[in-house]
């Protein structure tokens, strides 16, 4: 019931993006994965929601190769993500975003739709339940009917998660999901994950450039440069790890608990 | 139209008009690089800016903060002519309200968007040729090659499309391509989202360069707040519509102060980002005046304490989220 | 049912009769036209008839009665026939619908008509079925039929040119299909023969393409069976292959007297139509009483539309045979009108060619079936020969999609 | 707790209802009561109206009907058609030509019109849609183009350009209605039936996919949604929308004939649809309306104003009132809302 | 032979029209990324400018550059006062604003020029001859006018800035605005100048086809097949395309007996389709937006 990923390479034309990443992932994890500008870390995060195609290297999640999956199949599958730049239906309302997040918890098409017999009806009213669930653990309930457009840029981001929690998968990637937030936000947004991680399962890997974030909300550090691993492991020795400083952190924070109370 | 919409905020370098003999010898002071006064706009029927003041001089590097959905990138889009206000904003003298945005441009405003508006399919070199496009074909080469060296990341990218980029490259291509016109005044909405550690330092770097050694005069929009403090030679908070200074209000860092919680909040301190490890360019990261208050990111523990409660949430205010999570 | 709300006459001879839309001093009257859309040229028709009808209601009216005009737009689509059609028979109450432009329209009113029991008269269109039709006896063409019109090409080749090769460019609609089948037939069994056909679409852009098809059969005789635009379109094609040079036969509708300004006609061998009607573009009738009425009254009552125009012409004439058939009513009713168009005994209308008269009869249903042929020179047309009466000469028109 | 304060607390300023397409805030407080008058009121209609005028309110709701199926690729799908003038005349044709050849009882031709054009829908939709943008309008427009050339070329069964007359349904004598009354009633029972299922499709699991391919397909799909299918699905219900209204219109018309399905009416209807407000429920008939009166009442102004008018509100409503005749309802709803001091 | 030589002058010289009025379509998509539904019923106002001034006792050489003026400041001004409001509105209220003004434009021309038929002189000599076969249509001067266009266009795209700029504008109107273009001026212009070469399409297709306002409506769809066969983007192609169109067009009528002259108008739209359905070249744009 891991993921792992062994060899991983994705080449863009002559660049190459991921060159054999090996990543393997347990259950109830929460991974950081950091890394400069441009490492490859969106375009992992692509290869695993197969919208990139790797050249080479295999993907298998709780046993069975991603590789034959198609992209709408990924939800299916248990797996959900943001998007770096937001990717949110800006003509739907807020709460019909959170509720096409739960679409894989339904069946129903076009022609079951039309008439709505009961079990259709049901269905919906789960998937709303998903929905509004996820939309107040977010704290957004209130808004569910607006549109999801002209909000403030932080608003909209929780929505984007909200859209997430709403797959209830057992795979969440949330590429840097704190970017625009403001303080209070991103430590509200830090309980939140760090919620879900000691109450689930679920594997989460969390990409982002927020040191103090990462550093202490994942214990398990994944680092990559120019499409390579250079560092995998707790994050105390990752951020002490030289090449990571040297590649991306530049300096080591708080490296030395001394002056600390 | 008298001020008594917010209190009118002259920053440190208020002073600016004199380090400049005023032309002519006039005895009349030379008005501030840009002014803005009681600027108002909103959407529809909601308001947004309710009176912004504000004056900012060449060289100078303002950082506006403030609550999500505050109203910044508003503040951003209305001096850039992207959303029509009222009011006035002068730029060296000429009235910007109401001109278009590429006149405004013209004028030498450069502005960063929140969305990152790059030209998606154009290649990055085609990006920063449009950037270019107004400046004499002769300084091309040689502006291509400064924004190269300030952001070195791009140059292994120079063919390839924009809108392949990462975010992080994107990012810097926006700002690179902004640069590439030699703006006199630069508006920048959360230049560092989605930067990397180490770039967001050579960026902030690079910006401080090019405010003092050309002279151009920054406003930008920051999250991160100490990172901020310390470049910008002010930091002013946007509250209900309108721009105070927070030292007005309470000094930074201190948490006593109600109803401006993201600003006071937020862990003003350096420390969280440099350590006392490698003091290479503790210039860099360690603000002038800002002590450091390492308490709010433990480093050593894995328990997330939060910033110090109380100045976060005015109380009575439910916080939005986690609440089922303590 | 469908009645219940019309006015019925309660006694007399024409006890329970309609006369909806007839009162003492006024008569209602509709009119659907496309005044928009592909077949707006057409819309001219409309005010050819405003003008006669303003022209007789000064001069008293039909019988002391006012004629009120109600036009209409379809736009050419049928559906939009239909409502108006309704609009006017339901809403406006008019006594009659005279005219609907062009065979789907008419088509699509004629059901409508005859379920309503409201006379549709004086249809403009050529097709032949409407004169043969005995099911909708409620409607009724007007203008010599494509075929007659085709008859009258048919038999001046077989006259003139017994060994004739034909290139036919047609329409391809009822219009177009009708006249090169009435051809066909007509010349079926002489030495005139079809060497070459081409059809276009009436939203082709143009014919250029079907002209250089024709020109490759090197045929002696050019029949063009078109719209203004299209047969202005193979006159200027004509006139620029020199290779070719045939005898051009352009069927009455095309004929406008600005397609044929614009034509270098020294370069096409000879120019030859049908018409029934006198042109009042033509130095001819520049003194006839009947042309000159025309002139002034369109003037006063459509300004806007071009005395020279054809359809000015038609709408005028056609209005005229209407009032005609009005004053032949024997009761003033819808039944009236009906038996009154359905007995035109040679009724002589002014604008008409002289010697051209309306009639119609059991067994004929259509009221003009003469002729006469007209050559193009010097920028006019000059009608030469006698009128051909295409029912003397053929037989009555059958056609196959008739009832009889 | 209502929205204001949270929007107060958190920053948010909310916009107004109706500005933005896909709003799905209530703007009108007394939902049931409206549709219950509306719906008697649609109900009475036949029987206080001339006929012509029951005719005419046959016809917004023949378009009307045209236009929800539309409106479901349009709006909702973010696909633009300039060919649905082509399912209406399959539908058209379909219903006519079993009817007078075939000698099938009118009611029948619903059903199986219906599916004709389904599976037409299908099968054009599935190569049509990958094309994107711009191209698919092309494309559409070119069928749209073709099928009047179509049913002239085969007019032994199509009856050529000289159409096809079909029998305009009668009323049964025991409903002792007029034959207008009837149709009217009939149209109106397929059209509240085709409102309900384009309602329940907008807002089921499916509609919402399908408006979440329109704004960002990407996000759609790791999400979990079909893309391919979906646009299909929708291109094949929104054809069987048109043809459904094909079938409508040969029984109230009586005829048909290629130049009533010219491409002047695809560009009508697709008109129709972003006048009436894309994306809404209400916007098809609304779009109905501007249809058949805008014509009609144009006219009296003079020959070539239709068209004149018929443009200038196109334009006006798309530049100024993007959310169409519906948002601007919405937004009066809205104001009349407040106004009233509710919501 | 002689018969086919004149088919395949008759068909480049229609084809060259569509050709031009192609050239209008890729210009305005170019310029502003929209498909303009409005472009053949503007050619048919410039042209009826032209007929206009022409009836005014004009001659045509000094007709022509009075019409072209008008063109493309009417061109220009619809883009500022009705185009731009649309700007950025999305791909339906593109096409519907455009498909509105056609409607709008050609009811208007009926109203005021009436929709009879009308001859337009013809600016070059009546007949040339070509080969055995002898045309008129004057198919060698309307090729060279079309020919010239496209090579401006051509070296315009290539070989100025204004490409990139073009290209900029389409891809981010706001992004451009921030760089200093001046977006309003590069729309108008390319509405303006894609009139001026509709303009120049109605001149030289009336002739041919006569003057009425319906005149430009089949012309567009061949026009469409041109513009989508050349990617709505290189003008070389699209001319290229236009032609074959034409001379597909009048031989298909001919040689190819199924198709006959009913079905000739699906040709070029089978042609579309088909393009259409190989060519699924997908933009490298990342991101979800
Ligand atoms: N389609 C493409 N063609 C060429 N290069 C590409 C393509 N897509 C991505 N790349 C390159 O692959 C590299 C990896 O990109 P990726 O988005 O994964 O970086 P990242 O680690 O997410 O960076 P960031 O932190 O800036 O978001 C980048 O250098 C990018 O330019
Ligand atoms: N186009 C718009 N239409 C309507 N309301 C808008 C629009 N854009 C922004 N708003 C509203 O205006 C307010 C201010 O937004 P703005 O983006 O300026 O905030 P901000 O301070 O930049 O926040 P953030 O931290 O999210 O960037 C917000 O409440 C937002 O909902
Ligand atoms: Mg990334
Ligand atoms: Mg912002």
């Amino acid at each position: 019931m891991t993921l792992e990923i062994g060899g991983l390479t994705v080449r863009f034309g002559g660049v190459t993006a991921l060159t054999e990443v090996d990543l393997t992932v347990r259950p109830g994890e929460l991974v950081g994965l950091i890394g400069p500008n441009g490492a490859g870390k969106t375009t992992l995060f692509d290869c695993l929601t197969r919208r990139v195609e790797p050249a080479a290297g295999r993907m298998r999640f709780e046993g069975a190769g991603l590789e034959g999956t198609a992209p709408h199949e990924v939800a299916g599958r248990g797996i959900a993500r943001t998007f770096q730049q937001l990717g949110l239906f800006s003509g739907l309302s807020v709460r019909e975003n959170v509720m096409v997040g739960a679409h894989r918890h339904g069946r129903s098409g076009f022609g079951a739709a039309a008439i709505r017999p009961g079990r259709v009806r049901r269905e919906e009213r789960a998937i709303r339940r998903i929905a509004d669930e996820a939309l107040d653990r977010v704290g957004l309930l209130p808004l569910a009917d607006h549109p999801a457009v002209h909000l403030p840029h932080g608003t909209l981001k929780r929505v984007e998660i909200a859209r997430a929690l709403a797959v209830r998968p057992r795979l969440l990637l949330l590429d840097e999901p704190i970017s625009g937030l403001g303080h209070d936000e991103i430590a509200d947004f830090a309980r939140l994950v760090r919620d879900m991680h000691l109450t689930s399962d679920i594997m989460i890997i969390v990409v982002e450039h927020h040191m103090e974030f990462v550093m202490n909300l994942c214990e398990r550090i994944v680092c990559l440069d120019s499409g390579r691993k250079i560092a995998d492991g707790a994050s105390g020795r990752v951020r002490r790890d030289p090449r990571v400083i040297d590649a991306y952190l530049g300096v080591v924070p708080w490296a030395s608990p001394a002056g600390r109370p | 139209m008298g001020e008594p919409g917010g209190p009118a905020v002259t920053g440190p370098a208020g002073d600016g008009p004199s380090r400049r003999p005023p032309a002519g010898g006039a005895p009349v002071p030379r008005p501030p690089f840009l002014r803005v006064r009681n600027l108002r706009t909103g959407y529809g029927p909601a308001r947004v800016l309710q009176g912004v003041d504000l004056e900012v001089e060449e060289g100078e590097m303002v950082a506006v903060l403030g609550q999500n959905g505050a109203g910044k990138t508003t503040l951003l889009r209305a001096l850039s002519g992207l959303v029509r206000g009222r009011g006035s904003v002068g730029l060296r003298g000429t009235e910007l309200l109401g001109r278009a945005p590429e006149e405004i441009a013209r004028r030498g405003v450069g502005h960063v968007p929140e969305g990152r508006g790059v030209f998606a399919p154009l290649t990055v070199e085609e990006n920063l040729r449009v950037g270019a496009h107004l400046r004499p074909g002769s300084e091309l080469a040689e502006d291509m090659r400064h924004v190269l060296t300030c952001f070195p990341v791009l140059r292994a990218h120079l063919s390839q499309p924009a809108g392949s980029l990462s975010g992080g490259e994107r990012q810097m291509l926006a700002i690179g391509r902004a640069l590439m016109a030699r703006p006199r005044l630069l508006l920048l909405d959360e230049p560092s989202r989605g930067l990397a550690p180490l770039a967001t330092r050579r960026l902030f770097d690079v910006l401080r360069a090019i405010s003092t050694h050309e002279r151009v005069a920054m406003i930008l929009v920051e999250q991160k707040t100490q990172l901020a403090a310390e470049f910008a030679a002010r930091s002013l908070v946007m509250e209900s519509g309108r721009l105070v200074t927070p030292g007005m209000a309470g000094p930074p860092g201190d948490p006593s102060t109600q109803g401006t919680r993201p600003w006071h909040g937020s862990p003003p301190g350096p420390g969280t980002w440099q350590g006392s490890g490698p003091p290479s360019t503790p210039d860099v990261w360690q603000g002038p005046g800002n002590p450091s208050t390492p308490d709010v990111w433990q480093g050593s523990g894995e328990v997330w304490q939060g910033p110090p409660s109380g100045g976060r949430s005015a109380p009575g205010r439910p916080r939005p989220w986690g609440r089922s999570h303590g | 049912r469908l009645t219940e709300e019309d006015d019925v006459l309660p006694a007399g001879a024409c006890a329970g009769q309609q006369v909806t839309g007839i009162s003492g001093d006024a008569i209602r009257v509709g009119g659907i036209y496309p005044l928009s859309g592909p077949a707006s040229a057409y819309g001219l028709i409309a005010s050819g008839a405003r003008a006669y009808f303003g022209h007789v209601n000064e001069e008293g009216g039909v019988d002391g009665r006012k004629i009120e005009f109600v036009v209409r737009d379809d736009g050419y689509q049928p559906a939009r026939a239909v409502e108006e059609a309704r609009r006017l028979v339901e809403l406006e109450e008019v006594f009659a619908i005279f005219q609907t432009v062009g065979t789907p329209s008419t088509a699509a009113v004629r059901d409508y008509a005859d379920r309503r029991r409201v006379p549709q008269v004086f249809a403009a269109t050529g097709a032949s079925r409407w004169g043969t039709d005995w099911e909708h006896p409620w409607t009724i063409g007007y203008q010599p039929s494509y075929v007659a019109e085709a008859r009258v090409y048919a038999q001046y080749l077989k006259e003139t040119v017994p060994t004739a090769t034909v290139a036919v460019l047609y329409q391809n609609d009822d219009f177009g299909r009708d006249l090169r089948d009435g051809f066909a037939d007509a010349v079926r069994g002489s030495g005139v023969r079809i060497v070459a056909e081409q059809s276009y679409e009436v939203t082709d852009p143009g014919v250029q393409g079907q002209m250089a098809n024709l020109a490759a059969s090197g045929a002696e005789v050019l029949l063009s069976v078109t719209t203004p635009k299209f047969g202005a379109q193979a006159l200027a094609v004509d006139a620029a292959v020199t290779s070719w040079n045939p005898l051009h036969i352009i069927n009455s509708v095309a004929v406008a007297p600005a397609v044929m300004a614009g034509v270098d006609t020294g370069k096409v061998r000879e120019i030859i139509s049908a018409v029934y009607q006198k042109d009042a573009a033509d130095p001819e009738w520049a003194d006839d009483p009947a042309v000159a009425a025309y002139r002034a009254s369109l003037r006063r009552y459509a300004p806007e539309a071009d005395p020279a125009a054809q359809q000015a012409m038609f709408g005028w004439t056609a209005a005229q045979a209407f009032v005609q058939a009005l004053k032949r009513m024997e009761c003033p009713t819808r039944e009236g009108l009906r038996e009154a168009v359905r007995r035109l005994d040679e009724v002589s209308v002014d604008t008409l060619m002289p010697g051209i008269t309306l009639s119609t009869g059991p067994g004929d249903g259509f009221p003009i079936e003469s002729m006469m042929l007209a050559r193009f020179a010097e920028g006019r047309w000059a009608s030469f020969g006698e009128v051909v009466d295409t029912r003397a000469v053929f037989g009555p028109v059958r056609t196959a999609g008739s009832a009889g | 707790m209502s929205g204001v304060e949270v929007a107060g607390r958190t920053g948010h300023r909310r916009l107004a209802v109706g500005q933005v397409a896909g709003d799905r805030r209530r703007a009108w407080p007394w939902p049931r009561v409206t549709l219950a008058a509306l719906a008697a009121a649609a109900c009475l209609v036949p029987f206080l109206l001339e006929p012509y005028r029951v005719f005419q309110l046959t016809m917004v709701l023949v378009h009307g009907i045209a236009l929800l199926g539309l409106n479901l690729l349009v709006g909702h799908g973010g696909r633009v058609s300039l060919g649905h003038g082509a399912f209406l005349a399959v539908g058209a044709y379909g219903s006519a030509i079993m009817t007078t050849s075939l000698g099938v009882p009118y009611p029948l031709t619903l059903p199986v019109c219906a599916l004709l054009t389904f599976g037409a829908g299908l099968a054009l939709g599935r190569p049509a849609l990958r094309l994107s943008g711009p191209y698919l309008a092309v494309v559409t427009f070119a069928v749209a183009v073709v099928v009047p050339l179509v049913i002239k070329r085969f007019g032994t069964v199509t009856g050529g350009s000289m159409g096809l007359s079909t029998p305009v349904p009668a009323a049964p004598s025991w409903t002792g209605l007029a034959d207008d009354q009837w149709l009217y009633l009939l149209v109106l029972a397929v059209a509240v039936a085709a409102f309900a299922v384009a309602r329940n499709l907008v807002e089921s699991r499916a509609g919402r996919a399908l408006a979440a391919g329109r704004e960002n397909p990407a996000a759609a799909e790791v999400l979990g949604v079909r893309l391919d299918s979906h646009r299909t699905l929708a291109f094949g219900w929104s054809a069987m929308y048109a043809g459904v209204a094909g079938t409508l219109y040969a029984w109230v018309v009586g005829f048909v004939s290629p130049d009533s399905f010219t491409v002047t009416l695809s560009i009508v209807l697709l008109a129709a649809v972003v006048v009436g407000g894309p994306g809404s429920l209400l916007g098809p008939l609304l779009g109905g309306v501007f249809i058949t009166f805008v014509p009609a009442v144009a006219q009296r102004a003079g020959d070539a104003v239709p068209g004149i008018v018929s443009g200038v509100l196109i334009v006006v409503v798309v530049c100024f009132v993007p959310t169409g005749l519906a948002g601007l309802l919405r937004m009066a709803a809205g104001a009349v809302t407040r106004g009233t001091g509710r919501g | 032979m002689g018969d086919l030589l004149l088919q395949v002058v008759q068909g480049l010289s229609l084809g060259a029209v569509y050709a031009a009025l192609a050239l209008a379509l890729v210009l305005v998509h170019r310029f502003n990324g929209i498909v303009n539904f409005a472009q053949g019923e503007l050619a048919m106002l410039s042209t009826y400018v032209a007929w206009q001034l022409l009836e005014a006792g004009l001659p045509f050489w000094a007709a022509l550059p009075i019409t072209l003026a008008v063109s493309v400041s009417a061109g220009a001004l619809v883009e500022r006062v009705v185009i731009r409001r649309v700007e950025g509105g999305g791909e339906l209220a593109c096409v519907a604003v455009t498909v509105g003004l056609m409607v709008l434009v050609n009811a208007a021309a009926g109203l005021v020029w009436s929709f009879a038929v009308r001859s337009f002189p013809n600016p070059f000599p009546a007949v040339l001859s070509f080969g055995s076969a002898q045309s008129g249509f004057s198919a060698l001067g309307v090729l060279g006018v079309v020919a010239v266009m496209m090579l401006t266009l051509h070296l315009f795209f290539r070989h100025t800035g204004a490409g990139l700029i073009m290209r900029a504008v389409v891809a981010d109107p706001v992004a451009a605005r921030l760089s200093g273009i001046r977006v309003g001026r590069v729309l108008s212009l390319g509405w303006g100048v894609a009139a001026g070469v509709g303009a120049v399409a109605g001149i030289l297709v009336a002739p041919l086809l006569f003057l009425e306002p319906n005149m430009m409506g089949g012309v567009l769809v061949y026009a469409f097949a041109a513009a989508v066969l050349g990617g709505f983007h290189d003008p070389v192609t699209t001319v290229a395309a236009g032609l074959a169109i034409g001379v597909a067009e009048t031989l298909a009528g001919t040689y190819v007996k199924f198709v006959g002259a009913d079905l000739k108008v699906a040709v070029p739209l089978l042609v579309i389709v088909a393009v259409l359905s190989l060519r699924r070249g997908r933009a490298v744009v990342r991101g979800t937006g």
